[in-house]
């Protein structure tokens, strides 16, 4: 674990730019995965709700 | 649960609503720890590689992205076939659910692998056969997603898209074997040679490991998407 | 059998009656492979390498405007209904379709292709791998487009959707297309793609009409 | 029985239009289907030819196309063929001889048009030349969707006739209509 | 002018009755232009050289496949008659029936088109060009493809005179236009043929509503 | 006078279809047209709106477009738009104000269906659809081809009534109609 707080871990040898980069990009695709449906569920169980009640 | 129950919740959309609930909770919960281990494994444990350096430590992101990629259209292509041939809605679903997240993957291994190619080719993009036939798959993806929304009718709308997903369907082999078939700067496989892969094994067990974090957290995803589907559909009321 | 002669004969007797039809895409095709080299700056040395990507994509792109249209005239005025009742597989029916489809929107690009490259500069020997790769080229290209466009039919636009569903389809063609005729500008023996766009070809052939059924069938409900 | 329908249910767009929908055709038999505008006629006439996949029941004995005859609101007729070609080709692609085209365009009174492309026709002539697909090609059940809707007074007589004899020779119909039709032999109604 | 209006927000509207409709032109685009560098041998470094006939190409083939319908339709379900005998003049109704179809499906790519420039190695500049040329070239693109799809309603005997009537109005669109990204491309001034653009687009948009206006009401007569 | 017809020659692909068409038609006033399939009558009705140019004669009175409305076999609803804004779309085209569209569609019993693309309606809704333009822009005279064609019995008395309205509040018709028409008050007929 103490190899996280290195200089060198974070410099990647030189690759930073491109190994974070893709290590973001996965965490944005996978944010989004998770998101979307999870308000989308939201959005249709509360549809379904109003239109129960009314 | 006795295997009737079970393949009748195949068929069933209630049953199935639940039986998602249920998978989709497990798939998610086992996705933490594999994923975990594969960010540690990958980024801290393995060693650097002799020829790449650190650099090589995107194929922990590339590569199980790309084979999501291909598994997930296979999916896609098999659920179409059995929402045709039984014309089962809960197919259908699975189907026009998962072609987003197949999109999403897809998009992440051609991001990554241009993220790579920048540092050990030179260059973002080459016009060579897989990186083409994986821009194509995502062409495909997009396709699917964007004939389902311009159908008005949702069954009609997941039919044409599981005929579309069908004859789309041979490009995932074009895509695989691309680099057999024509020579390409991309790597060729080496770690889906079994038998003897060409990867160290300290190298390799992160990767498969991540390969499986990927899988159940799109298991996750799938069958929340798949609920949505149903509820869109309205096939599910909840009193 | 006989059925599948009367569908691809009423398709040729129509094409007989509207030139138009048949017209636009032939000269489209004139269009953009004689304007395409006018983009470019005049006597430009690398015009050449691009002249199969020309001539395909040219093709491509014409037979998309001709394919529009193949299901939807039959869809609006209760043709296609009447077919699907009739005491014969759908699937032979829409093979007629569109093997008469091709016939008269596709066989006269293939024709024209070797003309327009050797306007293009190409040598006679490429020339003929073009309209070769062509022939099997657009006659795979019909039934993947035939079939994107019967998931369409009846959809207000439908036009500009087409080519986002098949283009994707039709790219493997695409790069095999344009490798035969690569490589026979390069002296290398173009067999191999052809090979390949020829088992496409039939693979097409058998199989496409049984997914543009379904898709057509599902049109209606 | 050339027709046996059980418990049909019918819906449209996700709603159920009709239910329980039971009835049998014998030969010599017909039925008017009536009901206001909206009601499923068409929808009805569309599941029992197997256009449209009903939600439920069964229909037996149009397994098999070449039993039965279904004629829509649209006429099936290509504008820019002529209307012989058009029957031409309906019998070809039906696997039917085309001895009846002939015969067929004289009892609609078609015989002056019958070179003239169908674009040219009017609203009236088109219908004419839809119904004359019954006699070129003789199936013994006929599935007519307002089968009168733009004929004249003389059409309409002609059609009557036709119905009549179809009936005669042991054949059997089922028709959706706004107007009332004489009272036949053999003739019921379903009120939808 | 409210009659414009009317006819220019239903164009709208019906665009937007699908969720992904405003995507398609874009992919639409994305994908015609992704495919030409597919027929051309690997890592040329010519490639740079073609990008503004490509994206002049994409254009064009979108003017054409989304404009195929505009008249049709409306002549087919008896709008087009209603519509000459309301209180406008017709030329007036198209007009705004072209510019929301420009709007729609021509704009986009208009806008896209730089980004694909970039992406298919085009300079900052040159692709700067290229957008100011395809703002104006889409335009006269579109009224030409509404005129043409116009002239296959009301006529379609003339069908076979299209390219005639056609042609030459689009060869100086596509000259100037990719002559305008050259010159950029080139370093020199691109001013004289954006003019020329500009000048082109003022006279089509003046002038082929009329002419469609006539062209359409030959499909009554 | 609403109209004045003067020795009208129809012409439709070099046949001479009607000639010597003579009428006039003032407020209050209806003339239904008549005649066998093919006799001509959507051709002079055409003529007379100014859609097909008459071979000889004259028409008079329909100069500007909103005098009249015209209604001919197609109804002039696209498919993808509903109801409402189908109707909308040609009140604004004709320049007219939007408030009577909910009362025409009351009237024509669409209520429920007003938000449904018009391509999901039935063959009678749609046409329903089409006559409800004549309610939602006010014009003192129309010129309506087969009006009845698809509907059912309630929507025939409902065009009736609405007629009755029309020619009381001072407008004129020209219908042409297979069917019969009941004996109104200032209808006449014309035989083709
Ligand atoms: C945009 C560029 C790239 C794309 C679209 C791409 C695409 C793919 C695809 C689709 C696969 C899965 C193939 C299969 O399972 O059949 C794959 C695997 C792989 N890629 Fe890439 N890639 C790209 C760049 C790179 C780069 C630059 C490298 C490294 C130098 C690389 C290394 C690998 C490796 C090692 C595999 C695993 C091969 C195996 O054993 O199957 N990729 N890539
Ligand atoms: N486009 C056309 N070209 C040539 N002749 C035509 C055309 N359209 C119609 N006709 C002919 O003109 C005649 C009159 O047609 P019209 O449509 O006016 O008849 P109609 O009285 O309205 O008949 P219907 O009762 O069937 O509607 C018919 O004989 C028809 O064949
Ligand atoms: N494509 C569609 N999608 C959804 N609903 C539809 C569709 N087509 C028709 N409907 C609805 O289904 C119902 C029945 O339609 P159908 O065409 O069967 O009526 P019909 O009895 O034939 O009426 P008509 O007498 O007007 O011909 C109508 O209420 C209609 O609005
Ligand atoms: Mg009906
Ligand atoms: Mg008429």
């Amino acid at each position: 674990m103490d190899k996280l707080l290195t200089v060198e871990f974070w410099q990647m040898g030189g690759y930073a730019l491109y190994v974070w980069g893709s290590y973001g990009a996965a965490l944005l695709v996978f944010v989004w995965n998770l998101l979307a449906p999870y308000l989308k569920q939201r959005e249709l169980l509360s549809r379904e709700t109003r239109d129960q009640r009314s | 649960m006795t295997l009737w129950t079970w393949l009748k919740s195949l068929t069933s959309p209630p049953i199935f609503f639940a039986l998602a609930q249920r998978l989709g909770f497990w798939f998610g919960l086992i996705s933490i720890p594999l994923l975990a281990y594969g960010l540690i494994g990958g980024l801290l444990l393995a060693p650097p590689d002799y020829q790449q350096g650190e650099g090589y430590r995107i194929i922990y992101i590339h590569v199980p992205a790309a084979w999501m990629s291909l598994f997930i259209y296979s999916l896609m292509a098999a659920a179409g076939g059995i929402a045709l041939i039984w014309r089962i809605k809960v197919w259908e679903c699975v189907l026009t659910a998962a072609a987003p997240i197949g999109a999403s993957f897809t998009a992440l291994a051609l991001v990554t692998g241009m993220l790579w190619g920048k540092p050990m080719w030179g260059t973002y993009w080459v016009w060579d056969a897989r990186l083409t036939s994986e821009l194509v798959l995502l062409f495909l993806y997009v396709g699917v997603i964007v004939l389902q929304q311009s159908i008005a009718d949702a069954r009609a709308a997941a039919r044409a898209c599981a005929l579309l997903a069908i004859v789309g369907f041979v490009n995932v082999p074009i895509v695989h074997y691309s680099v057999e078939w024509w020579n390409t700067l991309h790597q060729g496989p080496s770690v889906t040679k079994f038998g003897k892969p060409t990867m160290d094994a300290s190298m390799l067990v992160p990767l498969l490991v991540m390969t499986l974090g990927f899988m159940s957290f799109f298991g996750h995803v799938l069958m929340r998407r798949v609920q949505n589907e149903l509820l869109s559909r309205g096939e599910i009321s909840r009193g | 059998m006989s059925a599948l002669k009367a569908v691809f004969m009423r398709e040729l007797q129509l094409a007989a009656r509207s030139r138009a039809d048949w017209a636009q895409p032939v000269f489209f095709y004139i269009l953009v492979s004689l304007l395409f080299p006018l983009g470019v700056a005049p006597n430009s040395t690398a015009l050449p390498l691009f002249v199969p990507a020309i001539l395909w994509m040219g093709a491509l792109l014409a037979a998309l405007l001709g394919l529009e249209r193949v299901f939807r005239s039959d869809f609006e005025d209760g043709t296609l209904e009447q077919l699907f009742l009739a005491p014969v597989p759908v699937s032979f029916l829409v093979l007629g379709k569109l093997l008469a489809a091709w016939l008269v929107l596709g066989l006269p690009l293939a024709l024209l292709s070797p003309l327009l490259g050797l306007l293009l500069g190409l040598s006679m020997h490429a020339a003929g791998v073009v309209m070769l790769g062509l022939l099997l080229g657009t006659l795979s290209l019909f039934f993947l487009g035939g079939f994107s466009s019967a998931l369409l039919v009846g959809l207000p636009r439908a036009g500009v959707l087409l080519p986002v569903l098949v283009l994707p389809l039709v790219s493997p063609i695409l790069i095999f297309g344009a490798g035969a005729a690569r490589a026979a500008m390069s002296g290398s023996s173009a067999e191999a793609p052809l090979y390949f766009l020829a088992a496409i070809a039939v693979f097409c052939i058998c199989l496409i009409p049984l997914a543009t059924a379904t898709a057509l069938r599902n049109a209606f409900e | 029985m050339l027709i046996s329908v059980k418990d049909l249910v019918v819906a449209r767009g996700g709603r159920t239009l009709l239910t329980g929908i039971c009835f049998g055709l014998d030969r010599e038999q017909a039925l008017h289907v009536a009901g206001s505008n909206g009601s499923g006629k068409t929808s009805l006439l569309e599941s029992l030819c197997g256009l449209r996949a009903p939600e439920h029941g069964s229909v037996e004995g149009l397994e098999s196309a070449d039993v039965f005859h279904w004629i829509g609101h649209k006429n099936a007729l290509n504008p820019a063929l002529t209307v012989v070609e058009n029957l031409r080709f309906w019998c070809r692609v039906n696997n039917a001889s085309e001895d009846r085209i002939e015969n067929a365009l004289d009892r609609l009174q078609l015989r002056a048009q019958q070179h003239r492309a169908c674009r040219e026709l009017s609203v009236g002539q088109r219908r004419r030349a839809a119904l004359a697909r019954l006699l070129a090609v003789r199936r013994p059940l006929w599935l007519l969707d307002e089968p009168l809707s733009g004929l004249d007074a003389g059409g309409v007589d002609l059609f009557i006739e036709m119905l009549k004899a179809h009936l005669a020779l042991g054949g059997a119909a089922i028709i959706t209509s706004h107007q009332n039709l004489p009272p036949l032999n053999g003739m019921r109604r379903l009120q939808l």
